[in-house]
């Protein structure tokens, strides 16, 4: 029931959202349908983890742990996103500049309002589908969705550069996603003749997951490669990362942190799931030596553009590669601390990506730049919430105790120590070290300086208190993770694990 | 008697300090009122922490807890033992006289710059601190370890509208994540053999260690910690940091926070890793050396009178390394009593260089205070306004010097010593190094004597240089009160080094498993030993009494003198030319001149002279100087390497260039790659 | 204890005694050398009794610590004096300081000298410190080294335990490494107390003058007190250096005889490395500065060789 | 007594079908007009319903009938004439130069076409005969070089419309692997992918459109303002 609510809840506050005239109650559509879905999702992730697996309409949606926290993440940054969206979008209205995105010449700006109203919970609905789905194929057309939606936001501004972009994703998503669909329906194949079944339960996971043994193993292999190449795209694993750090620039901030948090964690999710069939299938050795490949490359391709970076939106998208690339090296590390050091770097993720997103989009605001060389720095001075969060988020992102990512990468380099890549633990911690450098050294150059003389504006309270509440919540979970929270990365670790 | 509580001091101190925090910055818009919290609270915690630590020393075990954290995967658990109880000792007698000291210092600050976040900042370095040196777990160390590097960063930048700090701080800040990496990955080696994040866990599984493990985390971790302690060649950091930040702050920056590299080596390479390699002990010796040298050869050259103290401790960083390679070679060597008396050299050193350093580093800010530069050429004469500071400052430059008999000749004489038994212990080629090293420890001190006469000299004899210096004034009473306890803190310990010593032995007891301490004190109680029958001894309360006595005749003889042939106050000798003047005064870089000269192949010194004639060229109307020397270290290492990194990412810029069909060529080309090499039979 | 108080009585009257006396023979010795007359062995006496009896001019520049160079230079040389065995294997204060103790002392008072130098605000006081410190400085590893060679054969740096070692030891002298430690002890010596071809003590051309410089604002009892502490330096250094490798006559017990004897062999000593040190003075030109340090670098290589011999031989 | 259809026919026909659909692919990638290269798109999706219909036909599979009903007429029959429509209102006829000259690129093609079947290569289980196996080892290796090639004309080709068309035929691949090693995916999900495809057309259309509209060309390797 919690299942169906999960999905009727955005799908029902997107056509809702577009039948109304007022600004005000747009926000206050989509503000509280997400409050409802954060509280459903709490609701889901207390059942999951007290009765196990949770399914519906005869497994058409399934549950278990891992769904939950991906459902519960993504609900959270979707009410940060709408919360801070309020404040970005009045904000953009008062400074004009949706109204030239509406190219209708008018003074209001409602139509574009009601675009980014009407898809977010869209795009929020195929985000919660991907993870409720039991069937994979349902899981990649969900996921197709997520793209559709998201095309939208990135040419939300409707600019030269916005189109680029967005026919960049597009296109690469397009690709990338027909991969994804190649795979599954080799692994489709590969469980034919042990399922031998012509059923729609044929792609469900949750049939799948107890006879992958019996999967035929060269087609796995090649199902595996399409999936991770496929999902990667969507993820951002470099060599596919290239749509990236265009989408993220053009989008409107509360979109960008969704597709920075949201859509990856779909993503992986869809990853990982083909990533237990492929282990119980092949053995983890196969798919940990791509997986640790591709996720130190692209660890290892966002070194250079974050530390010659000129434009700060630009400069998110890559450190959001890196940090697909961690996650994904994580996985590749595996065993139990690989897998929970994956997630907690998910869970982590999701929190702190969306105050980055905001600081980055205050800033814009305030300057109307993303270019570095057009800031004269000593933002600190005209705006001392965002100046000290940008910072303070910076340092969290980069994996700087105390702050929460920390304890994710101190577990993943453990993996890596236990799994036996010495060399590339010293490799990835020498690229965690220098994107720190770089990182900082763009933000504080931005941040900290002399008093260029803007004059000091009052921040809207919801822009505000998204900041606040978010900093607060990053500097309390380098020190504390409630435990309910930790049992359930711990029971999803284990799902990644193989376990039931 | 019922045990006193060290763990709730400690934790109430630890609470102190966080309220400390929280309150300074919640007041940040009463600056006064901020200036008070941010003192008192400092003192409060850092006095409660002495206590703690006092008291757990003196009653002996080791006291251990743990706090249970949120995070499951990791414990807070804490130990306040020998050694770290030691540094934690050192840090809050340096806080206290910081404290005290900043309460007058501070008040500048008000209604220009913002006392609630400095006050933060200060008191979340103080937290971090108090728990790297009681962390007894992995994950909670690296958290106060960069926590404190983290506050460092914000109160080197402090004065972040300076580009000079800024820099200075990316700089200090990016070193210390290097830091951070190395430890990290050492820890995890660490980690990897025991099962645990636990340090008590470490020694019993490091003997368990393969030895290239065991070498490979030894590097690792003296990069880690040399990084922060300053080695060279990771050094070139600290004389940017610490001479930006606010002079209170790079007193503790300079005389505990780098310390916190010296404390990591002795609980790591003592304790942890439970054997190190052979050649461990020659590498931190030999790196100390280097250090040692290099330190005060480039602290002659600096006339910023803050750079000059920062180089300072790079040399005496080296010194320490000196006695705790020779620590460890005597362990490896199997010569417990020798090493505890090299670990006691440098430990001893460690606590004299942080109470003298922090000293200089105070009165620096106290003449920084009253004249606004830093440049001693632009000084002199400050002894006459500022003569308790000056006081104060000598003291500390006698100290620092090595000079008998205040605290820094007793560990440097004990560092001597441990070198010369090494020669009789050790196999045939190391032992020549041993009187090398010593030969080098006596270049060290005098130049480092040659380098505070002349900063001291510079800046407090003669005449004012300038308009700055001859507007000085004394600086208030809590800065002098703050200075006044390290002076104090100096003479006690170089006097009565004696009663002081005993200290040593739970730590000696802890890391070598022997109390040392009694082989290193005969003569009734006074004299100062080396540790073997018959080696040597000295006894500084002697010196000292010595010194006085004399003192007795030839006051006599001058006073007589005095008396009846009367003393008068002259001109001094301007070969007859009217008048001297304070352009007639010898300057910090003519000093230096000479050995400027000497150590050319080292410093490869550049200088410019442009003369401007009006009508002839016998009298030029402008004469311009310049000379430098050369930063090897930053030319001919760290700007390549810079260089480098960001040609390397400019050329990768090229592959996101914004086609599109670039982008599909590579996902194409991986995916045929993919299928080539992965799924063909 | 009161034995203690004794001896140090005892030998504080030889130092201050013999120091004005040495600098005297050397002096005339020099003179004699070069075929001229001379002042006469007492002039040294004579010198500091008229500056005890002169006013004094203090510059106007000057702060206390040009005041307080002379006592500390006084003070750490006598105290100095104690600890080095000079006619018995006892010196008096050797149980409270060794030979790096000496050294500390020393360089003390070298580093008051030269901030009564700098205080004055001439240039020619902060020429002196200046010269004064760098020579010191490269000259310090090079004693360390020769005097660690003697110190590790006695596994002591304690100057009456060294002396007991030596003389149980009466013709180690020969070996190669106290030769080649003597060397550069000695060479450690003319630049240490301010001798040609390092210094010139008669000189007072700014160009080349060192320890004079320093000095130069000094007048009445605080330079009597310069001079005497600066003869007492070199009494003492050149005790080092005899005592150490030439334990000779040193008396080990506290009978008359031994003591007399122990005595005249030490003074006999102290004549003839006068005349080594004059010989060379006579015979060589003053370097400039900055050859000094090739020099001194030689006294370094010696001593390095005299601790590799140690081990070779 | 009912017909039973000789598997070996519907194998030998299926792989005849499959193989005029990769010649149609590789002609597809020496095609300059832009119209040619849809009605080539038309005719390659009309022989993908046909193979559906015949393995639905031979293997009484009859959801699969769904499947190439839905191919024939969204495929062959509305989305080439969404497309043709649109290039009768951007009145850009002609593709430009490639980016890789013809003879190279159809060279390259077929150097794909020999990847796919060693790729396939490994499949093929030689102990198991059923005629499931071999018709899978055949079409396999074309459904492969059908996405390879699709692909490949997305990177090769210059104007946005003919990158859609790349990814359409590469999209047929994939119909053609689902289909004939599985005889289709579960029912639902077919809806789903046909949902999708069509949506996405529409949206690629869209930005067709409004790229031709800003930009006054199709031609994609001039959009590169967003760059390192």
């Amino acid at each position: 029931m919690i299942l169906l609510g999960l999905l009727i809840v955005p799908l029902a506050s997107g056509p809702l959202a577009f039948l109304l005239r007022k600004r005000r109650m747009m926000e206050a559509v989509n503000v509280t349908a997400f409050a409802i879905l954060l509280g459903l999702a709490a609701v889901l992730v207390a059942q999951v983890l007290r009765r196990g697996p949770v399914s519906v309409l005869n497994g058409f949606f399934y549950a278990d742990a891992l769904s939950g926290l991906v459902v519960l993440l993504s609900a959270f940054a979707a009410l940060a996103c709408s919360v801070y969206a309020v404040g970005y979008f009045r904000h953009e209205e008062r400074s004009g500049v949706l109204q030239e995105a509406e190219k209708t010449g008018g003074r209001f700006a409602i139509g574009k309002l009601r675009e980014y109203y009407t898809l977010m919970p869209l795009l929020v609905f195929a985000m919660i589908l991907v993870v409720l789905a039991n069937n994979l194929g349902i899981l990649w057309v969900a996921v197709e969705g997520t793209t559709l939606a998201s095309v939208f936001l990135v040419m939300f501004y409707g600019r030269e550069t916005s189109l680029e972009a967005a026919w960049k994703y597009a296109i690469i998503g397009g690709v990338g996603l027909s991969l994804a669909l190649f795979g599954t329906i080799l692994v489709y194949y590969s469980a034919y003749g042990a399922l031998g079944t012509d059923t729609l339960a044929g792609l469900n996971w949750s049939v799948l997951a107890g006879k992958a043994a019996q999967f035929d193993k060269p087609t796995m292999r090649l199902a595996f490669i399409l999936i991770l190449l496929g999902y990667g795209t969507k993820a951002g694993i470099a060599p596919m990362h290239t749509w990236k750090p265009d989408a993220y620039s053009e989008a409107p901030i509360p979109g960008a942190a969704m597709l920075a948090t949201g859509v990856l964690n779909c993503a992986l999710y869809g990853l990982v799931r083909f990533y237990i069939l492929s282990s119980k299938c092949l053995g983890a050795q196969f798919g940990s030596h791509l997986l640790i490949l591709f996720g130190l490359l692209s660890i290892g391709v966002a070194v250079p553009f974050i530390l010659v970076q000129k434009n700060f939106r630009r400069l998110l998208a890559y450190s959001s590669i890196d940090h697909s690339g961690i996650m994904v090296l994580a996985l590749g590390f595996g065993g139990p601390l690989g897998m929970l050091g994956m997630l907690l770097h998910m869970t982590f993720h999701s929190i702190t990506k969306p105050l980055l997103f905001f600081c980055a989009g205050n800033v814009q605001q305030e300057l109307k730049t993303d270019l570095f060389r057009k800031t004269k720095g000593g933002l600190i001075h005209s705006m001392p919430l965002t100046g000290a969060a940008f910072l303070m988020v910076t340092l969290a992102v980069t994996g700087s105790p105390p702050f929460s990512f920390f304890q994710s990468e101190f577990t993943i380099l453990r993996a890596g120590f236990s799994a036996g890549y010495f060399a590339l633990a010293v490799i990835f911690t020498g690229f965690l070290v220098t994107i720190f450098s770089g990182f900082l050294v763009h933000i504080a150059n931005l941040v900290l300086g002399e008093d260029p003389g803007l004059s000091r504006t009052k921040m809207c309270g919801w822009k505000k208190y998204s900041v606040v509440v978010l900093a607060a919540m990053i500097v309390i979970m380098g020190f504390w993770i409630p435990a309910p929270l930790f049992r359930l990365i711990q029971h999803a670790a284990d799902i990644v694990m193989g376990g039931p | 008697m019922s045990m006193f509580p060290v763990r709730a001091a400690f934790e109430l101190g630890i609470a102190v300090y966080l309220t400390g925090a929280c309150a300074s910055i919640a007041s940040w818009q009463k600056p006064a009122l901020a200036r008070y919290i941010c003192c008192g609270t400092a003192l409060t915690g850092a006095s409660l922490e002495a206590l703690a630590v006092v008291f757990g020393i003196l009653q002996g075990s080791p006291v251990h807890w743990s706090v249970s954290s949120g995070v499951p995967l990791f414990a807070y658990s804490f130990s306040c033992d020998a050694l770290g109880g030691f540094f934690n000792l050192t840090l809050a007698i340096l806080v206290i006289a910081v404290a005290i000291y900043s309460f007058g210092y501070l008040k500048e600050f008000e209604g220009k710059r913002n006392i609630g976040v400095f006050g933060f900042l200060f008191h979340l370095l103080l937290v971090s601190l108090t728990i790297t040196f009681t962390a007894a777990n992995a994950f909670l160390f690296l958290i106060g370890w960069e926590v404190m590097a983290l506050a460092a960063y914000g109160l080197v930048a402090f004065y972040h509208e300076q580009r000079e700090s800024r820099q200075a701080g990316l700089l200090y800040i990016i070193m210390a994540h290097a830091d951070v990496g190395c430890l990290l990955l050492g820890f995890a080696v660490l980690i990897q053999g025991s099962g645990s994040a636990e340090f008590a866990s470490f020694h019993a599984a490091a003997a368990h260690l393969s030895s290239g493990r065991q070498s490979a985390a030894f590097v690792l971790f003296f990069l880690g910690f040399g990084i922060k302690a300053g080695v060279i060649p990771f050094h070139i950091w600290l004389p940017a940091a610490h001479p930006v930040a606010p002079s209170n702050i790079s007193a503790l920056l300079s005389g505990i926070v780098i310390k916190t590299g010296i404390y990591g080596m002795a609980r790591i390479f003592l304790d942890s890793l439970g054997g190190v390699p052979s050649w461990a002990g020659l590498l931190v010796l030999i790196v100390g050396l280097i250090s040692a040298v290099l330190g005060v050869l480039y602290a002659l050259m600096e006339h910023d009178l803050k750079r000059l103290l920062a180089y300072h401790s790079i040399e005496n960083v080296g010194i320490i390394l000196m006695g705790l390679g020779a620590a460890l070679i005597f362990r490896v060597a199997g010569h417990p009593l020798l090493a505890g008396v090299a670990l006691i050299a440098a430990m001893f050193h460690t606590l004299n260089h942080a109470i003298f350093k922090c000293l200089l580093f105070l009165g620096a800010g106290s003449v920084l205070h009253s004249t606004g530069t830093r440049n001693m050429e632009e000084m002199g004469g400050l002894i006459r306004p500022m003569p308790v500071t000056a006081f104060c400052f000598l003291i500390g430059a006698i100290a620092i010097s090595g000079l008998p008999p205040l605290n820094g000749f007793v560990s440097e004489w004990l560092t001597y010593q441990s070198l010369l038994a090494g020669f009789g212990v050790t196999g045939s080629l190391t032992r020549i190094l041993f009187p090398l090293a010593g030969a080098m420890l006596a270049l060290t001190g005098a130049l480092a004597a040659a380098c505070f006469v002349k900063a001291f000299a510079i800046t407090f004899l003669a005449l004012p240089r300038g308009t700055k210096a001859s507007h000085a004034h004394e600086a208030p009473r809590s800065m002098l009160v703050g200075m006044g306890i390290l002076t104090g803190a100096c003479v006690t310990l170089g006097l009565g080094v004696t009663w002081f010593l005993p200290v040593f032995n739970a730590m000696t007891d802890q890391l070598l498993g022997q109390r040392v301490v009694a082989n290193l004190i005969t003569g009734s109680g006074l004299v100062l030993s080396a540790g073997t029958p018959r080696s040597g001894t000295v006894s500084t309360a002697i010196i000292g009494a010595g010194l006085l006595i004399l003192l007795l005749p030839a006051t006599l003889l001058v006073s007589i003198g005095v008396r009846r042939f009367g003393r008068k106050s002259g001109p001094v000798w301007d070969c007859g030319l009217p008048g001297l003047s304070e352009e007639n005064e010898y300057t910090a870089t003519a000093f230096s001149k000479a050995l400027r000269m000497i150590f050319s192949v080292l410093y490869k010194p550049r200088r410019e002279i442009q003369t401007v004639f009006d009508v002839s060229p016998y009298f030029p109307k402008e004469i311009h100087f310049e000379s430098e020397i050369e930063p090897t270290f930053e030319k001919r290492l760290y700007a390549p390497l810079q260089e480098f990194i960001f040609r390397f990412s400019t050329r990768m810029r090229t592959i996101q260039a914004g086609s599109i069909h670039a982008y599909l060529a590579y996902i194409f080309v991986t995916l045929v790659l993919l299928l080539w090499f992965g799924v063909r039979k | 204890m009161i034995e203690v108080l004794i001896n140090s009585g005892l030998q504080l009257m030889l130092l201050l005694l013999v120091a004005p006396l040495l600098s005297g023979i050397i002096k005339t010795l020099k003179a004699r050398l070069q075929t001229r007359r001379g002042p006469g062995v007492l002039q040294s006496y004579r010198d500091i009794f008229k500056l005890l009896r002169k006013g004094m001019v203090v510059p106007e520049t000057a702060s206390w610590i040009f005041s307080a160079a002379p006592y500390v230079v006084f003070c750490t040389a006598t105290l100095v004096g104690l600890m080095i065995p000079m006619t018995t294997t006892h010196a008096p204060l050797s149980l409270f300081g060794g030979v790096l103790a000496v050294i500390g002392l020393l360089a003390l008072g070298r580093f008051f000298l030269a901030l009564g130098g700098l205080d004055t605000g001439s240039s020619f006081g902060g020429l002196g410190s200046s010269r004064e410190m760098t020579i010191s400085a490269i000259a310090e590893p090079a004693m360390m080294l020769a005097i660690f060679t003697v110190a590790l054969g006695a596994n002591s740096t304690n100057l009456s335990e060294m002396a007991k070692i030596a003389v149980t030891q009466s013709w180690r002298f020969l070996a190669p490494s106290q030769m080649l430690a003597f060397a550069a002890l000695f060479i450690v010596l003319i630049a240490e107390t301010g001798r040609i071809p390092v210094d010139n003590p008669a000189t007072h051309l700014e160009l080349t003058m060192i320890h004079e410089a320093m000095v130069l604002e000094y007048s009445g009892p605080y330079l009597a007190l310069i001079e005497w502490g600066s003869s007492i330096k070199q009494l003492v250094l050149m005790t080092l250096l005899v005592n150490t490798f030439f334990p000779f006559g040193l008396s080990s017990d506290w009978t008359l005889r031994t003591v007399g004897v122990g005595l005249a062999v030490y003074l006999a000593k102290m004549i003839l490395l006068a005349c080594m040190v004059v010989l060379v003075e006579t015979a060589n030109a003053k370097l400039r500065l900055f050859r000094v340090p090739e020099l001194l670098m030689v006294a370094f290589i010696l001593g390095a060789l005299a601790l590799i011999s140690t081990f070779l031989f | 007594m009912p017909f039973v259809p000789n598997p070996e026919l519907g194998n030998r026909i299926i792989t005849l079908m499959a193989a005029l659909v990769l010649v149609l692919q590789i002609a597809g990638v020496g095609q300059r007009w832009i119209v040619s290269s849809i009605r080539i798109f038309a005719v390659q999706s009309f022989l993908l319903g046909g193979i559906a219909a015949v393995i639905g036909y031979f293997n009484q599979a009859s959801h699969i009938y769904i499947a190439a009903l839905l191919t024939i007429v969204l495929k062959a029959g509305v989305l080439p004439r969404l497309l043709e429509r649109l290039v009768e209102r951007i009145g850009i006829r002609r593709e430009i130069e490639p980016l890789i000259n013809v003879p190279l690129s159809i060279l390259i093609a077929g150097g794909l076409t020999l990847l796919g079947y060693v790729v396939a290569e490994s499949f093929y289980h030689p102990e198991e005969t059923s005629a499931r196996a071999a018709l899978g080892h055949n079409t396999l290796a074309v459904a492969i070089s059908l996405f390879l090639i699709g692909f490949f004309v997305m990177v090769n080709r210059r104007k946005a419309l003919t990158q859609v068309l790349g990814l359409l035929s590469l999209e047929n691949g994939l119909f053609l692997a689902a289909i004939s090693l599985t005889y289709g995916m579960p029912l639902v999900v077919e809806l789903g992918i046909f949902f999708d495809v069509l949506v996405a057309v529409m949206v690629l259309g869209i930005l067709v459109f409004r790229i031709r509209e800003a930009f006054d060309s199709m031609d994609v390797s001039k959009l590169r303002k967003l760059r390192e």
